[in-house]
């Protein structure tokens, strides 16, 4: 069986020193956590040290790819926990140098190329190929959150707002896609949306291992940016800023993309948005793809300081150790790690419980409907809800 | 009666404080140093007065032989009195008298008994030859001088015994004293005896003795031995006998004091008392043998392990000189303590004691220290 | 080549009807996950046997009833903790490819947590930064193994460390051992058995305040037995006052004399005016020391650091000015994570003779190792050696090399060098003239204890062994007795 | 056993020598009765051989004859025999230990001491003076042997500062005969130059053989760790009005973690421990010192340079008098005293057993919040049998030793309830069932165990525990010659 993406990132995994520090810190201070490995689901190959003595064993053909594999190797969130923790460092630069999350992406598209992919995940790519989207609505339905609302489509205005698929099918990001829209059109910024002409951003097609369909996806999206001469966009979904940010330019993106939260930001320190009083104490949940892939910690962080009466308080893990929600690397879509008490949402939840916070605020509409389930599970409706930034500020006008 | 120290017997702890001396960590007792089974200690002593008492077990010569090899030393009551305020050596004692009394006594203590009972002293030599030591000494017989100068069995019949009697006479009279012996008239003191339980044979030589000494006028004694000090200092007066007496290391050290006393000189010799148990633990004098040491010019003074109230007894007490029932070997009191002046880096050990002297003589060729370490009384150093 | 491995377990049905569906497991590369650990290659030849079933049982009772199976048809079994163990897991040489791996992920759970008898109870695969994390909310800390703190668990450190690992103020606390207060530990029968407290308190009050309060410490008997005397799944600790204070510092000692002199002193001050020491050098540099001070109060923390300071200047000993590098040394050593001190690309990591050695010995072995490393392996790619010594109490220190390779050698050239070649000369200086072993860590050194044991030692181990694992189910092999 | 008697006394001999050996009915008497069976009127029979053996060969030698001809054996290192531990309970041989005497080493670098199990704390002490080391002694009498204490139990008067590793490793001749070595003394060579580490080798077999008294074997030498004596060393005192607020401060004091010992007593007890056994006879004496005693009293032992000690004192001051206590001072001679106790093994601590001797200790290890109610119910099962004081013939007030363990998060609590031990046995009834009481009431309710292992308390534990700690012994001793028969037997 081939492994050839695997075999490109070989370094990468002979480079491990096996430590395990990757599996995550309980000490909540510095480092993060695997959030598959503490869920407790699978076993020693579903932690990141175990995913790279898979991959080592399967370059040493000791094995060779198959579906429980396939299963164990999909059950990754993507989330990068591993390679901040890594111990095997740079001595230049300190940086680890191990990077479970690539050779997890190797593997995936070995996988897909082996056509081995679990059952869920093909479900995925099925839907994204065949309808463009994961919830298998029709393209025409995904400007359909904007009905109703003043966000105008785009006709060369300065911003591209792109919203993505859970943006615009999910209910739970409608909703949050229309207070950020709201937002920033009373922020005053000019954008446009494109609806029905908006592809899927395939930032999850690509972690699934899915390239060819990725690629697809990107140069249909710059396709249709060039179309529209679009220099400038502002994403609601930091899964698609990861994309466009990251990957895009392989294919001659050449766009300028912000994640909402900073244009927020913006407004609120040019005092474009003046935010009204609201007596809270909200906690923030640094989505993986913004913050660990990204490194945007402070923009959302500066949307709620600049609340006033808001206190912002911390969970444990935070920033750089934030503590994934479950539901990224596909797990949206596919939840090849299921429930249960010690799923990452529900450990998340109960984290920002226990710092005492009456909101979680979150910027990722993925995040958002993950802990929502998670509250419902834990039943902490009446103690704690959760919230997108935009929402809170919206909260605060009124 | 053993009943009467039914208390002591009963508050025994079996705490072990007996075999050790406190503060040195040492072993103290002579006979359980030797046989090591707790029935050579106190404790087990106790124990075996505890069942006799109970009437568990008869008194025999084997349990006897247990007791006899006691040598009134007094350690265990020194370590014992302090540390839970029992004296067991009151209770050994009681035990050897009850022994006396029913005649289970070991063959050796009876012989000893016999001995002084036929012969007056144990050497079987005849009474006329007490005093011939101090013929040839020079030293006149007691015929009103201020002082009576004792001599004791050992004195008077043991060579070694005779020549220390004779230096500690010249000594003496060196300092000025005025002094004279019984000689043939002298009679035992009778301490061993009574260490040995046989109180009726003490009570009638004491009696015997009082009744000389008020004859003749006595009022002052000096003894060369501590045991007869402690007899005539202790036990004495309860028969009406009460003389001022002095073991002759005090005397010495009041002539010192006196400046009556010209110490000799040691060619710089390093000397380790030992302090014999009647003078030290019995009788406390622990500092006159010392003063006279310390006198002498270029005699650096040292001290054993062991020193003082926890002193370890040569052996040769409670009738063990006679009876010798601790027997020899490496473990025998006296070569442990021999070893020990050698440790203290002593060239001298010093006596006080003419059974001291002899026990440990012998312990010093048993050993083959004589190169090494010399035994000397104080008045052949001073 | 692809070594055949069977793909079905003939208690598989049996495990599955106790633990449930998803916590057991055949899969190969499941299976095969579990025979890494880190620097693998280095300490004994490659990653050896692959369990034949995976098993993670959720409760004490669950993990009663699997050994039970295993008594059944006599398969082996092999508890694993967090897998943090620096050199080599014992599962790589013990049973044969029916083995049972026990993986204690599960029993994730603190207990209680009490801070009037000042006890964490906690079950055994809880991690230790975890524990230290959950203690240190009540104000009070645990003498745990501070590398890897993160990675390995409660059970793991007590089996396969010798006496149940070395907390950070090793110095001065001794092993986690003296802070173990009790055990629930499934024995090889599949018995359950409490140790700890002894008479009354296993009854009237669920605290095990004393080992030796009943009778002897049945406790011990179950630390650093690498497993092979019962699966540990409970365990209470004493947990202590957090002092308040915490003070690092370097001192350049200049001279490796001057170093020990210094040492050797504060070895013998009391009270220990450090809770951790470490002296350390690197080929011709100056030796360094690094301690912590620990405290209650500032003051005190002032006072044992003047004594510590005026110590270290009495000998020759500066302030240090260090770099980074030096400050990475040190922190190898006090990090609180494994490899946190930046290994070039391609480079290994291990250890080189770390023993435990009488204090006076210390120097002399240093010497020793060092000449056994140049005749062994000293012609490979050797990027770094560091010479280390730190205090055990005040009787022996820790003493080795911190040894890297570099790009020119191969994990698998090293570690066939290493131990065909290094050690036999280990074992030979032990044997011959230090006592004690090499390697504080489970791994070789409880696969390699057995070759030096006294022949009454190894008798005594097989006579326990036998009566309490009749099958000899328990890590089978372990000890080669 | 009788069938081969001669045959095995003449092994015997042929082990240890004549002198060595008696099977004299008045050699063996002392051996069979100690305070407790006197107390508790058990009748112990004799053994038929006392031997006292001087190697470890002989040890061993001893032990397989045991084998051949199965019969028991009951070593004793010194023979401090108080509670019963080492009486012949079935008869056979009393092993008496006391001529292995020898301080094999004291290691001033490693800070040990390698010694027979005849060394006294005593001795050892005074040997480890002379190179500026100091025992950590248990808390026993100075003439108790440190491998006796560790058979019996590790707990001590001495705070969690020194309570790693004690017995750091042993040497242990097993009831088949072997020998075994602990820990890194374990290694075939190598370990006769390293027996300085406990815990090399796997399991920890030296905390085996803590506790254990002799049940597993008979330890013929033991590695014991020493300390640096200070600087400066300096006992404080503190004097109480009330039990409950002494102990809350004592806990509070032993968390700062740095005294280096630690007691709590009451007066009574301070009294006995300060006055020699005939001044506390004296009741004038008696009333005095006890009118100038507080209630309660808490020593601390501190240690270090001149400057920590200060600083620890000023410490303790303050948090002691957040619970009320106050320092207090004696005259120099009675202070002396007290400092001796404080620093273990002393004479001092004669002196509690004293002058009555008779003392029916009510022992526990249980946790601090429990000791005032304990004390309380000791007090009142004292006046419910109308318990007098041997010495005054007033209401018996009974004495209270309290040492923490571990920062105080157990302690280990003596209570003496004192008789006059000449007493017969009917008059001894009061005080048995006295005890008996005290027992029932608190073992049952507390938890608080024994520090050595007894029958009756073995039936408060774990079945699981006690069937792994006689499933050892039967392991370790198949013919039961160890100890068989007794209230400490494992068989």
């Amino acid at each position: 069986m081939e492994a050839t993406n695997l075999a490109l990132v070989k370094e990468n995994v002979t480079k491990c020193m096996g430590c395990g520090i990757c599996r995550g810190v309980w000490e909540r201070k510095d480092v993060a956590m695997c959030p598959v490995w503490a869920t407790g689901v699978g076993f020693e190959d579903s932690s990141p040290r175990g995913r790279v003595t898979v991959a080592q064993d399967i370059l040493d053909s000791h094995i060779s790819y198959s579906s429980p594999l396939a299963d164990s190797v999909f059950r990754c969130t993507d989330c990068g926990c591993c390679a901040t923790t890594c111990d095997a460092m740079d001595p230049n630069t300190l940086e680890p140098i191990v990077n479970v999350p690539q050779i997890v992406r190797a593997m995936r598209m070995d996988l897909v190329e082996n056509s081995l992919v679990p059952p869920l995940v093909r479900d995925y790519m099925k839907a994204v190929h065949i309808n463009g989207n994961p919830y298998k609505q029709p393209q025409d339905a995904r400007g359909n959150w904007a009905k109703g609302s003043e966000v105008p489509l785009y006709s060369g205005q300065e911003y591209l707002f792109y919203v993505g698929d859970v943006g615009s099918y999910d209910e739970r990001g409608q909703k949050m896609a229309r207070s950020v829209a709201k937002l920033l059109m009373t922020g005053g910024v000019s954008l446009g949306i494109l609806g029905s002409e908006e592809y899927s951003d395939g930032n999850d097609t690509m972690v699934m291992g899915e390239s060819g369909l990725f690629q697809y996806l990107a140069e249909a999206n710059i396709a249709a940016f060039k179309k529209h001469s679009i220099k400038k966009i502002i994403s609601l979904d930091p899964h698609s800023y990861n994309a466009f940010a990251n990957h895009y330019d392989q294919w001659g993106a050449g766009f300028q993309i912000q994640h909402y939260s900073e244009v927020l930001a913006e407004l609120l320190s040019t005092g474009r948005l003046s935010p009204g009083r609201l007596g809270i104490k909200a906690t923030y949940h640094d989505p993986c793809y913004l913050g660990r892939h990204n490194e945007i910690y402070e923009a959302p962080r500066k949307v709620l300081g600049a609340v006033p009466g808001l206190k912002l308080v911390e969970m444990p893990r935070m920033r750089k150790s934030a503590f994934c929600c479950g539901g990224g690397g596909g797990n949206f879509f596919t939840d090849l790690i299921g429930g249960g008490e010690c799923s990452p949402n529900r450990v998340r939840i109960r984290e920002a419980l226990d710092t005492g916070a009456e909101v979680v605020a979150v910027a990722c509409p993925l995040c958002a409907k993950m802990l929502e389930d998670a509250l419902k599970a834990e039943s902490l409706d009446d103690r704690i809800a959760v919230k997108d930034i935009s929402e809170i500020l919206l909260d605060s006008f009124a | 009666m053993l009943a009467d120290y039914r208390d002591t017997i009963y508050h025994c702890l079996k705490c072990g404080a007996c075999r050790h001396a406190y503060e040195v960590y040492e072993p103290i007792c002579p006979s359980g140093m030797k046989y090591g089974f707790d029935s050579h200690y106190a404790i087990g002593r106790i124990s075996l007065a505890r069942a006799v008492l109970n009437q568990e077990v008869p008194i025999d010569a084997e349990l006897m032989r247990r007791i006899y090899t006691c040598t009134s030393c007094g350690a265990c009551d020194e370590q014992c009195h302090e540390a839970v305020g029992v004296d067991p050596l009151q209770v050994i004692e009681e035990l050897k008298w009850e022994a006396v009394e029913s005649g289970m006594i070991p063959p050796e203590v009876r012989d000893y008994l016999k001995h002084m009972n036929v012969h007056g002293n144990p050497y079987l030599l005849p009474q006329e030859e007490r005093g011939a030591w101090a013929s040839v000494a020079g030293v006149p017989q007691f015929d009103g001088q201020e002082y009576l100068f004792y001599v004791g069995d050992v004195g008077s019949y043991d060579e070694r015994g005779q020549k220390i009697a004779a230096a500690v006479a010249a000594k003496l009279m060196g300092c000025g004293l005025e002094l004279g012996v019984l000689g043939a008239r002298e009679m035992s003191d009778g301490n061993e005896v009574n260490r040995v339980g046989e109180r009726g044979l003490f009570e009638y030589l004491a009696k015997a003795n009082i009744e000389q000494f008020d004859e003749l006028g006595v009022t002052k004694i000096i003894t060369l031995s501590p045991h007869a000090y402690h007899a005539f200092r202790n036990d004495y007066p309860q028969w009406g006998g009460r003389y001022e007496v002095m073991h002759y290391t005090q005397a010495l050290a009041q002539a010192l004091e006196q400046g009556k006393l010209t110490a000799g000189e040691a060619r710089d010799q390093r000397v380790a008392f030992h302090d014999p148990c009647f003078l030290g633990r019995h009788n406390a004098e622990y500092d006159a043998p010392r003063l006279v040491l310390e006198a002498v010019e270029g005699l650096e003074l040292v001290e054993m392990e062991r020193n003082r109230n926890n002193a370890l007894c040569c052996g040769g007490g409670g009738g063990n000189f006679f009876t010798d029932l601790l027997g020899a070997g490496p473990l025998s009191p006296s070569r442990v303590r021999v070893r020990e002046a050698v440790e203290a880096g002593a060239q001298v050990i010093a006596t006080a004691c003419p059974k001291c002297f002899n026990m440990l003589d012998e312990a010093i060729k048993a050993e083959n220290l004589e190169d090494s370490l010399t035994v000397r009384d104080i008045a052949q150093i001073a | 080549m692809p070594e055949a491995v069977p793909q079905t377990h003939e208690l598989y049905e049996e495990i599955r009807a106790v633990v449930g569906a998803e916590h057991v497991t055949v899969e190969e590369f499941a299976r095969r996950a579990y025979t890494r650990a880190p620097f693998y290659a280095v300490g004994g030849g490659g990653r050896g046997k692959i369990p034949g079933i995976v098993v993670r049982p959720g409760t004490t009772e669950e993990v009663a009833a699997v050994v039970k199976l295993a008594n059944r048809t006599k398969t082996p079994i092999v508890p694993k903790g967090g897998g943090g163990s620096v050199s080599t897991f014992p599962p790589l040489y013990v049973g044969d490819q029916s083995n049972i791996l026990v993986d204690t992920h599960r029993l994730n759970r603190i207990l209680d947590i009490d801070t009037t008898y000042m006890t964490v109870t906690a079950q055994s695969g809880v991690i230790l930064s975890q524990l230290a994390e959950e203690v240190s909310k009540h104000g009070f800390h645990t003498y745990t193994v501070d590398v890897p703190i993160h990675m390995d668990t409660v059970g793991g450190v007590l089996s396969g460390f010798l006496g149940g690992g070395e907390p950070s103020d090793m110095a001065t606390s001794g092993t986690m051992n003296n802070y173990l207060l009790g055990l629930k530990v499934v024995l090889p029968t599949g018995d359950i058995v409490q140790t700890g407290g002894g008479p009354g308190t296993n009854i009237h009050q669920p605290r095990f305040l004393h080992r030796e309060a009943g009778s002897s410490d049945m406790t011990g008997m179950f630390v650093g037995d690498g497993g092979s005397f019962g699966i540990k799944t409970e365990a209470t600790f004493s947990i202590h006052p957090y002092p308040k204070v915490f003070m690092l510092g370097i001192t350049d000692m200049g001279s490796r004399e001057n170093m020990w002199d210094a040492f050797r002193e504060l070895a013998a001050t009391d009270p220990y005016p450090y809770t951790r020491l470490l002296g350390f050098h690197q080929q011709d540099g100056p030796w360094y020391f690094v301690h912590v001070i620990r405290a209650h109060t500032p003051e005190e923390g002032e006072l044992k650091k003047n004594i510590l300071e005026k110590i270290c200047h009495k000998h020759g000993g500066q302030p240090a000015t260090v770099g980074r590098e030096i400050l990475q040394i040190a922190n190898m050593f006090s990090a609180r994570r494994l490899g946190q001190q930046a290994l070039p690309m391609g480079s290994t990591m291990t250890y080189f003779g770390e023993a435990l050695i009488p204090m006076p010995q210390s120097l002399e072995y240093l010497d020793d190792i060092n000449a056994l490393l140049d005749e062994t392996v000293g012609d490979l790619d050797i990027y770094k050696r560091i010479d280390f010594v730190v205090p055990y109490l005040r009787a022996t220190t820790i003493t080795g090399i911190l040894l890297y390779f570099g790009k020119g050698t191969t994990r698998d050239e090293a570690s066939q060098r290493l131990h065909e070649k290094a050690l036999g000369g280990m074992e030979r200086l032990f044997t011959e003239k230090y006592g004690g072993w090499t390697e504080t860590h489970q791994g070789t050194s409880l696969a390699h204890s057995a070759s030096v044991w006294a022949p009454s030692y190894k008798n005594f181990m097989r006579t326990i062994k036998k009566a309490l694992d009749p099958n000899d189910i328990m890590m089978p092999g372990l000890w080669r007795i | 056993m009788a069938a081969n008697l001669e045959e095995i006394r003449g092994a015997l001999e042929a082990i240890v020598g004549r002198a060595n050996l008696s099977g004299d009915a008045p050699d063996m008497i002392p051996y069979i009765k100690d305070s407790y069976s006197t107390m508790m009127g058990r009748e112990v029979p004799l053994p038929d051989f006392v031997v006292m053996p001087k190697t470890a060969e002989e040890v061993q030698e001893i032990v397989k004859l045991a084998n051949q001809h199965l019969f028991p054996i009951y070593p004793r290192s010194f023979g401090v025999n108080i509670a019963g531990s080492a009486l012949p309970y079935a008869g056979g041989v009393v092993l008496d230990l006391k001529r292995m005497d020898r301080i094999i080493e004291i290691n001033e670098d490693t800070m040990t001491a390698t010694i027979e199990p005849g060394v006294t704390w005593g001795r050892l002490r005074k040997e480890a003076n002379k190179k500026g080391l100091d025992v950590i002694p248990i808390g026993g009498p100075y003439q108790t042997s440190p491998v006796g204490n560790h058979l019996l139990t590790n707990i001590t008067l001495y705070s969690s500062k020194y309570h790693c590793d004690r017995a750091v490793t042993l040497k242990a001749v097993l009831p088949n005969g072997e020998i075994l070595r602990t820990g890194s003394w374990a290694s075939a060579v190598g370990g006769e130059v390293n027996p300085y580490f406990r815990y090399a080798y796997g399991p920890d077999m030296t905390g085996m053989f803590r506790g254990s008294l002799g049940n597993y074997g008979i330890i013929v030498e033991m590695v014991e760790r020493l300390r640096p004596v200070a600087p400066v060393e300096k006992n404080v005192f503190f004097g109480f009005e009330e039990l409950a607020p002494c102990l809350k401060a004592m806990q509070a004091v032993e968390r700062l973690e740095f005294s280096r010992t630690c007691q709590a007593s009451n007066s009574s007890m301070t009294a006995h421990l300060i006055l020699s056994p005939h001044r506390i006879k004296d009741p004038e004496q008696r009333q005095k010192l006890l009118a100038r005693l507080p209630n309660y009293q808490i020593t601390l032992g501190l240690g270090g340079t001149e400057e920590m000690v200060a600083l620890f004192e000023r410490v303790a001051n303050e948090k002691i008098a957040e619970y009320g206590g106050k320092p207090f001072c004696l005259e120099p001679e009675e202070m002396a005293i007290l400092n001796q106790v404080a620093e273990g093994a002393s004479r001092g601590i004669m002196h509690m057993y004293a002058p009555c001797s008779g003392f029916a200790a009510v022992i526990g290890c249980l946790p601090i919040t429990h000791v005032a109610e304990i004390n309380g119910i000791v007090k009142q099962i004292v006046g419910k049998y109308d318990l007098r004081d041997p010495l005054s013939g007033e209401p018996l007030d009974h004495q209270l030793i309290v040492l923490p363990y571990d920062r105080c998060s157990t302690v280990y609590v003596e209570q003496e309830i004192l008789y006059d031990p000449a007493l017969d046995q009917a008059q001894l009834l009061p005080v048995m069932q006295c005890l008996r009481d005290c027992y029932a009431q608190i073992v049952g309710k507390y938890g608080a165990s024994h520090t050595i292992p007894n029958k009756t308390l073995m039936k408060n534990m774990l079945p699981s525990y006690v069937e792994l700690l006689t499933g050892f012994k039967k392991m370790v001793d198949p013919n039961n010659i160890m100890m068989p028969g007794g209230p400490y037997s494992l068989d």
